[in-house]
């Protein structure tokens, strides 16, 4: 099965690389952007398993090692394939 | 107010403290004026525990331009030069967000060298973690490097030197201390004096958002369980935009539009604007209106206490705006005419076109509370120096293993894993990269050469502070000296635990007055330093910690010594005198797994006769080769010297004590150094009218460094041990 | 003989281009300018260097900003009239983006930033940039930067092989490509390419960090003294 | 609208990132990791506007500066909020 994992800077944190690709983007003329956040997507490849094992499983990974909690926000997903 | 208590309480203000205020002022304040006192006389901005003590440290002297006051000292280097340097602790937050809390720190440290008009060229690193031996600890080195790399790197100031210590004393609590210095052509330095009321008031860099907030206040606090709460306020670096900042800041300081600039650091706008203003004898007004803001509904007193970073605040000269404005935009950078100098001595702070705070500036800087805490010797300091350290000590079975063993222990070993990640090269001007005693620079357009180093082995400042301050403040000059260049001044940072304990209060004051001794003896001014209290953890302390920066200065770059051995045949000699000093020592801790004893007997009076007369003979072009001894003693050094020449070594030592206590004791003013055999009378009867020791001790070649029968280990396996990597 | 006319870009972020003005003018006598991201024209120029750096703090990807700029409009006219352009680290990872050189950046597979001296082996000495070399020269040099991984697609590989690309390549002080030699991961230990045509040169070590003996090696010095000889 | 985009090394390129991740992973534990890929994550605030339009505009800033398509493939959403 594959996990998705989808981290972002958290609310409110500044988000450097965020701001320099909006200010790119307005200057290449895409004019109607209001804000950009960037972070990190993550494929994980799992062996097949129970569905509730692996999320329960996928979360700690996040958890201890994925995403820096202090700044950063995650959701995840799982899927079959 | 409601809830008056937990108010307080949070903003880290005593009840005492609070009626201070509402009698000086004659009414309650508002919470944002709360917020602006509790920043303004918070530890961190006031230094209420420490301002006393640090006079006695000796500030001035023949090169100093500016000394302790204002955002970095600076001394004078000739050729209409001067250098500009300062250090500054940022411990609490990179334990909190390791990457981005040593990355703000350097951003932080960079700040207050171009605030003064000064490009910064080096930056240097002190850092303090628990063992190397858990994931956590593992993560939080590796963080605080990369953020350092981050940073610096971003910005194109090489980071060339700084020193890496590991021990279970900073497990919760490390230490990250950055210090940068700058260059500066003497008759541009720029100041945070504000004058001229009616003069505009620009805030530039960064938008404010909620980053921060509570950063004063958190570096004035222990750390317990709360501490969690305050974490989303933390701050994140974006060298990027420093860097343009940097660059638009010092092409600003090239013109003639502004009057002073400071940096927003700890508390913010309202530090800066407060003490601006102060120090000129002026107030300020400011419109929080017009301060360019990250974020929707931030409240009054979150703009004047954010510590968002990459932000200066700049008082113009009335007239030259629309000039100011243009460089800033130059560069993309928000700028913003926020306020004005106004003749009455206070802070008024508008926001949606309401009176938010009007404070008497006297009140919060100058009134602001001193405390005179209570001091006294910890017992467990009398116990410790009754300890005998080589009885704990039984003789290595393998003096081979032993050997190499201390020389990959973490704290000995290489530090390459760490400065490798900086850029050390960029610049053009790093004559001397990490990996020797000090660091060298060269001045383009000069032949002059600055060294820069760090000390700090805080074993000898837990077990006496005095003493083990002195020995910092020497091993700092001894390693400029190794380098081949004088001592010129020196900036601190003094790393203690809670100043209410009267233990820690006691290692405070005796730790000042070791670093004041020494530099008194030695010649060699304090020029700016800063204090960092409250580094403690559920009620434990980290050992008092004071870190010496130094600079030196050499004429000219022929001068410069390294400590690699050069020619095969060249006369090894000890200068100083090795005693059997173990106390505190890298190899008392790893044989016994103990911090106890008595440090090593230090005299500033010795080390600067040291000192010199290394000087005399370098100017007498008589040495090859130099380095101290220090952490590991003899043995390392040699190993080190050997290492970095990629030659072996005979010595042969008449021993005074059992050959490990002599080899690896911890004993000051030593300097193992290799010259010309025919230069050795010369040398000898130098060191005599100096009254240094000298002790031939072996010659230059081989293989392997073989130390008389005690044992012989090949270059090529020495180097593997050292390099090892945590 | 008249003095080379270079121009040095600078980029919000750039930070190695006061170390390359000065190299370019101490080495090889240039008069050098520093050229800001937004100038519309380099037809003055005899040389351009897109030098070391973080332009737009390398966020998103190393050089994927600074490629929009409007001086990289006027660095493609000024290379379709053969100008003479080297790229110095950031500067490479420009070039790549710009896609006018093949290939990609990826992160050192330490993934860390490394800055150290490394040896590079001079695979050609028929370019501007290298005619005082011989063929084989070992030069230490500087590396310092965080992705300095090349990437090309096989046939990519293949390609700058058949077309003799492949400018420098990392190896051991003998001069022997190996993996441990291989700082960064680099595919076929490239450390620096050009186009067939021989007029840009991309690198990643930084020459003007190796062009005074003061700082330890000045093996890069012959980089400018020979773009010196080209244009004479 | 909010458009989400996902960045991924491609498929046959080494992804340093994503073998140290799946080696942590490995030592802390987690034992049924066949592979990670280590890719962005990029949230875009856009004017509200009609969907396809959006669509057409969010790829193209993909294709011209998001995505570096010699090591990356993408994909996207655009959602309502
Ligand atoms: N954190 C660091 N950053 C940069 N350089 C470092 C760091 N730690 C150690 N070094 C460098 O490694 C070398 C050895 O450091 P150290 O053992 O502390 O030297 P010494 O004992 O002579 O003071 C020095 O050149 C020092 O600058
Ligand atoms: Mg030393």
């Amino acid at each position: 099965m594959l996990a998705k994992i989808f981290i972002k800077p958290k609310k409110g944190i500044l988000d450097p690389q965020g701001k320099a690709v909006s200010g790119a983007l307005g200057r290449l003329g895409f004019g109607r952007i209001q804000e950009v956040r960037i972070g990190k997507y993550i494929e994980i490849k799992l062996d097949d398993q129970d569905r509730s094992s692996a999320q329960a499983e996928v979360r700690r990974m996040c958890e201890t090692l994925l995403v820096n909690k202090v700044i950063e926000d995650f959701t995840f997903e799982i899927t079959g394939e | 107010m409601e809830n008056l208590e937990t108010i307080l309480k949070e903003l880290n203000l005593t009840p005492e403290e609070y009626r201070r205020i509402v009698d000086r002022t004659g009414r309650e304040p508002n919470l944002t004026e709360l917020w602006i006192f509790s920043a303004m006389w918070s530890e961190h901005c006031s230094y209420k525990s420490s301002r006393p003590y640090l006079r006695r440290m000796p500030s001035s002297g023949k090169n100093v331009l500016i000394g302790p006051g204002e955002n970095a000292g600076v001394v004078s280097i000739g050729d209409g030069l001067a250098l500009v340097f300062k250090m500054e602790s940022h411990n609490h937050p990179s334990f909190i967000e390791p990457y981005n809390g040593a990355a703000t720190g350097v951003g932080g440290i960079l700040r207050d060298i171009f605030t003064m008009g000064a490009r910064p060229v080096a930056i240097l690193d002190s850092l303090r973690f628990g063992e190397p031996d858990d994931e956590k600890m593992r993560y939080l080195i590796d963080g605080v490097v990369a953020g350092i790399a981050g940073y610096g790197n971003c910005m194109g100031i090489p980071t060339v030197g700084g020193e890496v210590y590991f021990d279970a004393a900073y497990k919760d609590n490390i230490l990250v201390n950055a210090m940068a210095v700058g260059v500066v052509r003497d008759d541009r330095i720029f100041l945070a004096k504000a004058s001229g009321a009616g003069n505009p008031v620009f805030y530039v860099g960064s938008k404010t958002g909620r980053d921060g907030i509570h950063g004063a206040t958190m570096a004035s606090a222990s750390f317990t369980d709360e501490t969690a709460v305050l974490k989303p306020t933390v701050q994140v670096g974006d060298p990027f935009m420093e860097k343009l900042l940097m660059e638009a800041c010092l092409e600003l300081m090239k013109t003639d539009h502004i009057v002073a600039i400071q940096d927003m650091g700890a508390a913010g706008l309202t530090s800066s604007s407060v003490e601006m203003a102060a120090k000129g004898g002026l107030g300020i007004e400011i419109d929080l209106d017009k301060v360019p803001q990250r974020e929707e509904g931030m409240l009054p007193y979150e703009i004047m206490l954010s510590e968002s970073q990459e932000r200066m605040l700049i008082i113009a000269k009335k007239g030259h705006e629309k000039a100011v404005e243009a460089i800033f935009k130059k560069w993309n950078l928000d700028v913003s005419e926020i306020g004005k100098l106004i003749g009455t001595r206070e802070i008024i702070v508008r926001a949606n076109g309401q009176l938010q705070a009007r404070l008497p500036l006297d009140m919060l800087v100058d009134e602001a509370p001193v405390y005179t805490r209570y001091a006294r010797m910890p017992a467990s300091i009398t116990a410790a120096a009754t300890v005998n350290a080589a009885e704990l000590i039984p003789e290595p079975k393998d003096y081979r293993e032993t050997f190499l063993s201390l020389l990959s222990s973490p704290t000995i070993g290489s530090k390459r894993w760490a400065f490798e990640q900086y850029d050390h090269s960029v610049g053009t001007d790093t004559v001397i990269k990490p990996g020797a005693d000090a660091a060298l620079l060269r001045i383009k357009g000069t032949r002059k050469g600055i060294a820069m180093t760090t000390d700090g082995n805080a074993r000898y400042t837990e077990l006496a502070p005095f003493a083990g301050s002195e020995i910092a403040v020497c091993e700092a000059a001894r390693n400029i000296a190794c380098v081949g260049a004088r001592p010129l001044a020196v900036t601190d940072c003094l790393n203690f635990g809670n100043p209410e304990n009267p233990d820690v209060m006691w290692q405070f004051i005796e730790s000042i007055n070791g670093i004041s001794a020494a530099c008194l003896t030695m010649g060699i001014p304090v020029v700016s330093g800063n204090v960092s209290f409250y580094n403690e953890t559920e009620g434990s302390s980290i050992y008092p910690t004071p870190v010496i920066g130094m600079v030196g200065l050499m004429d000219t770059l022929e001068q410069r010594i390294t400590p690699g051995f050069k020619d095969n045949g060249d006369v090894i000699v000890l200068l100083g005198e090795t005693l059997d000093e173990c106390g505190g020592s890298e190899y008392l801790k790893l044989v016994a797994g103990k911090i106890t004893g008595a440090p090593p007997r230090v005299s500033p009076e010795t080390e600067r006769r040291l000192v010199d007369l290394i000087g005399a003979l370098n100017k007498a072009r008589l040495v090859k080769s130099a380095s101290d001894c220090s952490e590991g003693g003899l043995a390392v050094t040699l190993a080190q010297c050997a290492m970095a020449g990629g030659k072996g070594a005979k010595i042969n030592i008449a021993w005074r004590y059992r050959p490990d206590l002599e080899l690896f004791s911890e004993s000051q003013h030593r300097i193992v150094l290799t010259a010309a055999r025919r230069h050795l009378r010369r040398i000898e009867t130098m060191a005599h009218s100096s009254r240094i020791p000298l002790t031939i001790i072996g010659a230059v070649g081989g293989k392997n460094l073989a130390i008389g029968k005690v044992f012989s280990v090949p270059v090529e396996t020495m180097r593997v041990a050292y390099e090892k990597g945590l | 003989m008249p003095k080379i006319k270079a121009g040095v870009i600078v980029f919000p972020g750039t930070n190695c281009d006061r170390d390359t003005v000065a190299a370019l003018t101490q080495t090889a006598g240039c008069s050098v300018d520093a050229v800001w991201y937004e100038t519309k024209s380099l037809r003055q120029y005899q040389l351009i260097v897109i030098p070391g750096g973080f332009s737009y703090g390398d966020y998103l990807r190393a050089g994927a900003l600074a490629r929009f700029s409007p001086v990289m409009e006027a660095l493609q006219e000024y290379t379709d009239r053969q100008g003479l352009v080297l790229g110095i680290c950031n500067g490479f990872q420009i070039l790549l983006e710009a896609m006018m050189l093949p290939g990609a950046m990826q992160r050192n597979t330490s993934l860390k930033f490394i800055c150290r001296d490394v040896f590079v082996r001079v695979e050609r000495n028929d370019t501007p940039f290298t005619l005082l070399y011989k063929r084989g020269d070992v030069l230490k040099i500087p590396i310092a930067h965080a992705d300095g991984n090349y990437y090309g697609s096989g046939q990519t590989l293949a390609d700058l092989e058949h077309s003799r690309q492949v400018v420098f390549r990392y190896t051991d002080a003998g001069g022997k490509t190996t993996g441990q030699s291989n700082p960064n991961g680099s595919l076929d230990n490239i450390a620096g390419l050009c186009t067939p045509a021989g007029n840009i040169l991309a690198m990643m070590p930084h020459p003007e960090r190796a062009a005074d003996r003061v700082l330890g090696s000045d093996d890069g010095k012959k980089i400018f003294l020979s773009i010196k000889k080209a244009l004479a």
